[in-house]
């Protein structure tokens, strides 16, 4: 039992202080005082289903977002990426190809991208910010040239089923898989390792002889993959191609890492924190319309809770360290 | 842009020998409504043999973009602008400088303040505002409840919309509006996940006689999906703004109960149109009400309807 | 012109720019053998080693490993050539724990998934080789927790565990380079650490050694290379050179009178009280400290590596908490900290000299950058620290000309009472000498120091009284004259 | 002469190898590929004054980015604030205040939401990228409310006037008075040395002494106070009080310091590189118009000349430093 306990701590937070407990006590939290007000409606299974269900997207972005930030980097091209993924699928279905190959393609495009921004970042030793904000840009354009700047109408061919409120749809379960997976890929393996290390100390990594531009590549790549699968996710809510879809996704999965402990400065960070951070912020989103609030409100208190969730942490950080 | 032929750069677009040169600047690019806008335009330009430039703002609903789009054109000196202001006062100073130099305006779709543009050619929002609440209370034998998901906060055609909706539901006094302070956003993803979570708060899947209106394309369009996937399509009853392919389709099978569609084409159509007979010396009217109706699918075959939720764009937009 | 020589160079140049560091070094070393780089502070040893790693390339001359044409285009490829380092600055990975730091790069895998027991085993192993029976440093904590020296370890672990000692796997290591690894140890994880560098040298392995300390060179060293200017200034055998003959050839001239005397017995009492500290206590170090400092003096504080000496340091100037305790503080013109970390806190390293030795946070509100660089200028010379210029910026220059840096700016700055912490750390013989009289002088003129020293001749030389930390509880501050190197160790260790 | 040029060169950028050298090249490079194509409208005076006015507001932000950035730090909440100015400006003109002292009323806001942040980043230690987010949300929030989540319509009474294409106009005069009285502050005084020392290492400042939260918390109240300014410019152009105006601006202005050589790891970064920065997206953003490119076009061009801008300075950094 008590290996169980060390082995998920292993698995979830990085050492002895996780950084994702200051997130989990803040959903628990908010959470509870939501239910405790409107527990008819907010704690229906159904209701519960919905929020996972319209927390996969950011979720599955943030599992590679999780990666490039751990390395010291960051994404921009997030939210053009997705839409130019809701794009490509949608166009090909639209041209007959099956659903299969269409999300093959399109997760082959996705995967494409990252190599390339990666090698950007990684070869030519680019700033992360500059190179993705470049992405973010020509993405979206090629999105919507791609489109013809319209939305892309076609049969989703049963690809709309990937994603429900339902746990027979297999959207969850893909999203938690992928979780799993890249967390022990962080947690149990050399490559794991290596990212924190070059988001650590980049120079110890490299005097270690790790290729830290490989390195880098394969987290950018590995991280705009998952966001295709968001992409196909996306997809399947909108069942068509919209090429001005999810401007702005990036800031809120930047966001979630940073709330499950996530340091932009590299080094640090977690897979069960950017879940966490993730959930929080459907929780909070989804709770204000439960609870009726004006948006402005709901605008409002968001953004206090952000803060608050974050200071917990950090007073946490001050009784436990050195400064 | 592939409207424009190339024209001679030597010899400017200001000559009067020149062909006219009008740019057509939509709100944002993406919807199928500015689509229709687009092919009207551009029937217009051939029938009236000038050239357009279509160019919207960069980002959906940027309105300072639209205001430094506005300045480029002036600054490049197009003979005539054809403008949907994303705001009615914010574009008022960018349409003053268009007059002061000597390049006079149309206003399509959305209204703007003051007296310096030419013409308006567009619906009246609260008047179609009110027809969908006038459905949906008939949808709903007068009774039940009833809940709007709005656009985005301040802008103003879909703000007037909500308005005349509201208003209108006024009259049938037993259905009661439970929400209509959320807001669904830019993109339908948004609005999709607004109208999941507004529909299970306000129990609408409890409720025997519920109603949605929504103001616009991507609006309609998100919740559209918020009730299929939440299994209330057909249950709900839901009247939404505005026609594209997958929104007719829906009508069809009883997803949607019924849209408020304008007329974009003709939108586009006449006010491109307007400009170039008030270029050419030939009298405009101040305001052309491009009306609006209400599509069911008792009326969705007839050819007046056909001709506005279904027309045959790519005739104009593709060569 | 080999005698089973692991390394050759031949020739090496290396400018930056204008800047000629190296204008001609061969050197060649052989199998089994220790072998020192010397020279002053920018003489361009640390230059020479990075070039051997391949951080660095050439701009000409050549390298043969193993007898083959050797011209490593990265680190990484130095590393997979079998050239292993512990450089002068830090290189740790600060939010990974000791253990992941150690076996960074050659993490052991079963089934392709990290082997966590062999891995720990293996750090386990590599830190006891260099901390002995000492459970200071244990391999789960964070090492941005870990004080400097206890980072330093850590490198030489990781270093060994490259190098193929203690790991579980084949040796690939031929060269284990140092530079300057003990700089920031106690004596006795110095003695330790040699103890392991003979036995790696008996295994065969060829060790590069760049230090400023001659007593280390004649008692563990095999081979040595002095450079002065970046030319060899000296080679031969190092037990059998004359130490004054390899001094004389690095400075290019005499020694000054070796800086020996200790001040005449100075009167205690004298000086009015600059610090009065009583039953501090702080977070987790010191325990228990209680002190005087008057002007005119120079008090010493020794004690073991992790004894708390630095945070006791901290906790009177204000940067670490203060937990009980008083701490009266009546120097008029202030406190000023000489860190013993000028990476990570003494210097912006990207920044000029000019910035560094006059960032403080008083002044005037205006800031003259040309008048900033006058000044600057004057400290270059004052200090003979090796520059361009002002304007250079900090990490282009050695490591002993950065603590230099540091001390310009403590001195500039006028303070009363100056906490110095390691201020020799990385400092060749000659500046070393010329500093430890500086500090007398500045007691001299009426201020009131604080020495922090590993190195206990220093604090039997400079100090007036010297007290010993122990475990976080500071004993009674005694006369100079009444400790010797031996009686300090004692007490410390007891 | 001499002296000058050394002035000139202590005054816009860090040292011997100015890092306003490659954007300024590619604004050169880009404004004539343009200017070349479409002489006869580009280069009218008219033109050249509608792209300087185009650059005030973002220009005006990235002076106070540019501080932020240099601290190391980064202020997310940039768009939200200038929203909430120009409310805060309609509604007190809609109330009748007069003019100026409805600006002094938006400016004292702006400084008072900017040393708050300050706040929570100098003494609570919270990281800038968390509370700017939040700040974001809740000043965004505050603006809708304020306004009644309606535009806010009302005579602008001559603030309209502030910012024209007009070299009558104050507004692009007051930009550039800023623009120089930043730098000099940034150069010429202990708190500009302390705001580079901050950035650099921050623990060094803390070590001499410097009250590093004192500077963040001047730092980010002198940012708002300037995003405030560029809030009254938005205003005069927009003459309307909107709440959702200037979503995402931010991004193009941590861009302009980017692009302009600031670093996010802070230390880095200079007042004429973040103008040469925002000027550079006008020239692109107008050009495009001037082309006639298609706006998928011009997304893709943008995002490719952005990348290429800074790699120019990285291949410039190879040649003369380390690697
Ligand atoms: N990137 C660089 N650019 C310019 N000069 C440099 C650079 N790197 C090193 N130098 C110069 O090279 C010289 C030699 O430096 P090096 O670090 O090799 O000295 P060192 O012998 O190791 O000295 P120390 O004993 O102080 O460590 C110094 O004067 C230094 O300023
Ligand atoms: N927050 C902390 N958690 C764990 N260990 C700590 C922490 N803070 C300090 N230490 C340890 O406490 C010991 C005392 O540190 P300090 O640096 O003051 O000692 P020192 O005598 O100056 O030794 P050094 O030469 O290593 O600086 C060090 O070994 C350091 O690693
Ligand atoms: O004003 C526009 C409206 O008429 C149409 O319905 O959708 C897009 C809106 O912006
Ligand atoms: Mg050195
Ligand atoms: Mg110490």
């Amino acid at each position: 039992m008590k290996a169980l306990v060390t082995r998920a701590r292993a698995l979830f937070g990085a050492g002895k202080r996780p950084a994702w407990v200051a997130p989990l006590l803040a959903l628990v939290v908010v959470f509870c005082a939501i239910a405790a007000r409107v527990p008819d409606t907010f704690l229906l299974p159904q209701n519960l289903l919905v929020m996972a269900r319209q927390t996969v997207v950011v979720a599955t972005c943030a599992l590679g977002m999780t990666l490039v930030i751990v390395t010291g980097g960051i994404d921009l091209s997030t939210g053009s990426l997705v839409a130019l993924t809701t794009v490509v699928i949608a166009k090909l279905l639209k041209g007959g190809t099956s659903p299969a190959l269409a999300v093959l393609c399109a997760l082959a495009v996705s995967g494409l991208v990252g190599a390339t921004i990666g090698a950007f970042i990684g070869r030519l030793r680019l700033k992360p910010f500059v190179v993705t904000l470049g992405a973010m840009s020509v993405l979206r354009g090629a999105a919507k040239g791609l489109a013809d700047e319209q939305k892309i109408d076609c049969d989703p061919r049963g690809l709309e089923k990937t994603l429900a409120a339902d746990l027979s749809a297999p959207g969850i379960w893909i999203a938690l898989t992928l979780a799993v997976l890249v967390a022990c890929v962080l947690t149990y393996t050399r490559f794991g390792r290596h990212v924190y290390a070059v988001g650590s100390n980049e120079a110890a990594a490299r005097l270690v002889g790790i290729d830290t531009g490989r390195v880098k590549i394969a987290v950018y790549a590995l991280s705009s993959l998952l966001v295709g699968v968001a992409g196909v996710m996306e997809f399947s809510t909108l069942t068509v191609g919209d090429p001005t879809d999810s401007v702005g996704l990036e800031l809120d999965v930047i966001a979630a890492v940073v709330i499950g402990g996530g340091s932009l400065s590299g080094g640090e960070g977690s897979i069960a924190g950017s879940l966490l951070g993730a959930l929080l912020m459907t929780v909070i989103r989804s709770g204000a319309v439960h609870l009726g609030m004006q948006s402005w409100v709901q605008e409002v208190v968001t953004g206090i809770i952000i803060v608050l969730a974050v200071a917990l942490d950090r007073a946490r950080h001050r009784r436990t360290a050195r400064g | 842009s592939k409207d424009s032929k190339p024209s001679d750069a030597a010899d400017g677009g200001k000559s009067p020998s020149a062909r006219l040169k009008i740019a057509v600047i939509p709100k944002g690019t993406t919807h199928e409504f500015w689509k229709s806008v687009h092919a009207g335009a551009v029937k217009a330009a051939r029938e009236a043999d000038v050239d357009i430039v279509w160019k919207g703002p960069l980002k959906e609903d940027d309105l300072k973009a639209q205001v430094d789009v506005v300045s480029s054109f002036v600054a490049q000196g197009v003979n005539g602008i054809v403008l949907a202001p994303l705001n009615d006062a914010a574009l008022r100073a960018p349409v003053k400088a268009a007059k002061a130099a000597k390049i006079p305006v149309v206003v399509v779709d959305s209204d703007l303040q003051g007296d310096d543009h030419v013409s308006f050619v567009a619906t009246d929002n609260q008047a179609a505002g009110k027809i969908a609440a006038t459905e949906l209370a008939r949808l709903l034998a007068e009774k039940g409840s009833a809940v709007v998901l709005r656009y985005q906060e301040g802008s103003a055609s879909t703000q007037n919309r909500e308005k005349g909706f509201l208003d209108g539901i006024k009259s049938a006094p037993d259905v009661k509006v439970l929400s209509d302070n959320q807001y669904g956003g830019a993109t339908t993803e948004t609005a999709f996940a607004k109208g999941e979570s507004l529909l299970l708060a306000q129990k609408a899947q409890t409720g025997s006689s519920f109603g949605v209106f929504t103001p616009n394309e991507s609006t309609t369009f998100g919740m559209l999906l918020a009730l299929r996937k939440s299994n209330l399509n057909k249950k709900v009853k839901f009247v939404g703004f505005d026609a594209s392919e997958k929104l007719v389709s829906a009508l069809k099978d009883g997803d949607v109960d019924g849209l408020v569609v304008q007329n974009p084409f003709n939108m586009g159509y006449l006010a491109v149109k307007t400009m170039a007979d008030h270029l050419r010396g030939k009298p405009v009217e101040k305001r052309i009400d491009t009306g609006a109706r209400l599509v069911t699918k008792a009326n969705l075959d007839d050819p007046g309807v056909r001709e506005v939720v279904a027309p045959d764009l790519g005739k104009w937009l593709e060569e | 012109m080999s005698r089973g020589g692991v390394l050759e160079l031949e020739g090496i140049e290396k400018s930056f720019g204008p800047v000629d560091v190296l204008r001609g070094v061969s050197l060649e070393l052989a199998r089994g053998e220790i072998h020192a780089v010397l020279g002053e502070n920018g003489a361009g040893k640390s230059t020479l080693m990075r070039i051997v790693l391949g951080m660095e390339s050439p701009t000409r001359g050549t390298m043969r490993l193993a007898g083959v044409p050797y011209r490593p285009s990265s680190p990484a490829a130095g590393r997979h050539s079998g050239v292993v380092i512990v450089p002068q600055e830090r290189t740790l990975c600060p939010q990974l724990t000791v253990e992941e730091n150690i076996v960074l790069g050659l993490e052991p895998r079963r089934l392709g998934f990290l082997d966590r027991a062999a891995a720990r085993r293996t750090a386990l192993h590599a830190l006891s080789l260099v901390v002995g029976s000492n459970a200071r440093l244990a391999v789960d904590s964070r090492v941005d927790a870990l004080g400097v020296a206890d980072q330093q370890l850590v490198e030489i672990a990781r270093a060994l565990a490259q190098a193929g000692i203690g790991a579980e796997r084949e040796r690939t290591a031929r060269v284990l380079i140092l530079d300057e690894p003990t700089s920031s140890l106690g004596r006795d994880d110095a003695d330790r650490l040699f103890e392991r560098i003979r036995a790696l040298k008996e295994s065969g392995l060829a060790i590069l050694l760049v230090t400023h300390s001659l007593a280390d060179v004649r008692a563990h060293v095999d081979r040595f290379t002095a450079l002065r200017d970046g030319k060899v200034a000296a080679s031969g055998d190092a037990r059998t050179a004359d130490p004054a003959h390899i001094v004389r050839a690095m400075l290019g001239r005499e020694l000054e009178a070796a800086y020996e005397s200790r001040p005449a017995a100075a009167d205690t009492n004298a000086g009015e009280v600059l610090l009065e500290v009583e039953g501090l206590s702080g977070h987790r170090k010191p325990r228990s400290a209680s002190f005087v400092l008057r002007r005119g003096e120079v008090l010493g504080i020794a004690g073991l590596v992790g004894s708390g000496r630095t945070e006791l340091l901290r906790a009177i100037v204000g940067l670490d908490p203060v937990r009980g305790g008083r701490i009266q503080r009546s120097a008029p013109r202030g406190i000023g900290l000489l860190s013993e970390d000028r990476g990570g806190e003494g210097l912006m390293l990207d920044r000029s000299i000019a910035d560094n030795v006059t960032l403080s946070r008083g002044g005037r509100l205006w800031a003259r950058p040309h008048a900033f660089a006058v000044e600057a200028r004057r400290w270059i010379e004052e200090l003979a620290i090796r520059a361009s210029g002002p304007d250079q910026p900090v990490t282009e220059l050695s490591g002993g000309n950065q603590q230099k840096v540091q001390i310009a700016r403590l001195l500039r700055e006028d303070y009363d009472v100056l906490l110095v912490d390691e201020p020799t750390r990385g400092i060749d013989v000659a500046s070393k000498a010329q500093i430890l009289e500086l500090v007398r002088k500045l007691a001299r003129a009426g201020k009131g120091i604080v020495l922090v020293s590993s190195q206990l001749d220093e604090l039997v030389t400079t100090c007036d009284r010297i007290a010993v930390l122990k475990d976080g509880v500071l004993g009674s501050a005694r006369e100079a004259s009444g400790w010797t190197e031996e009686a300090l160790m004692l007490e410390a260790a007891s």
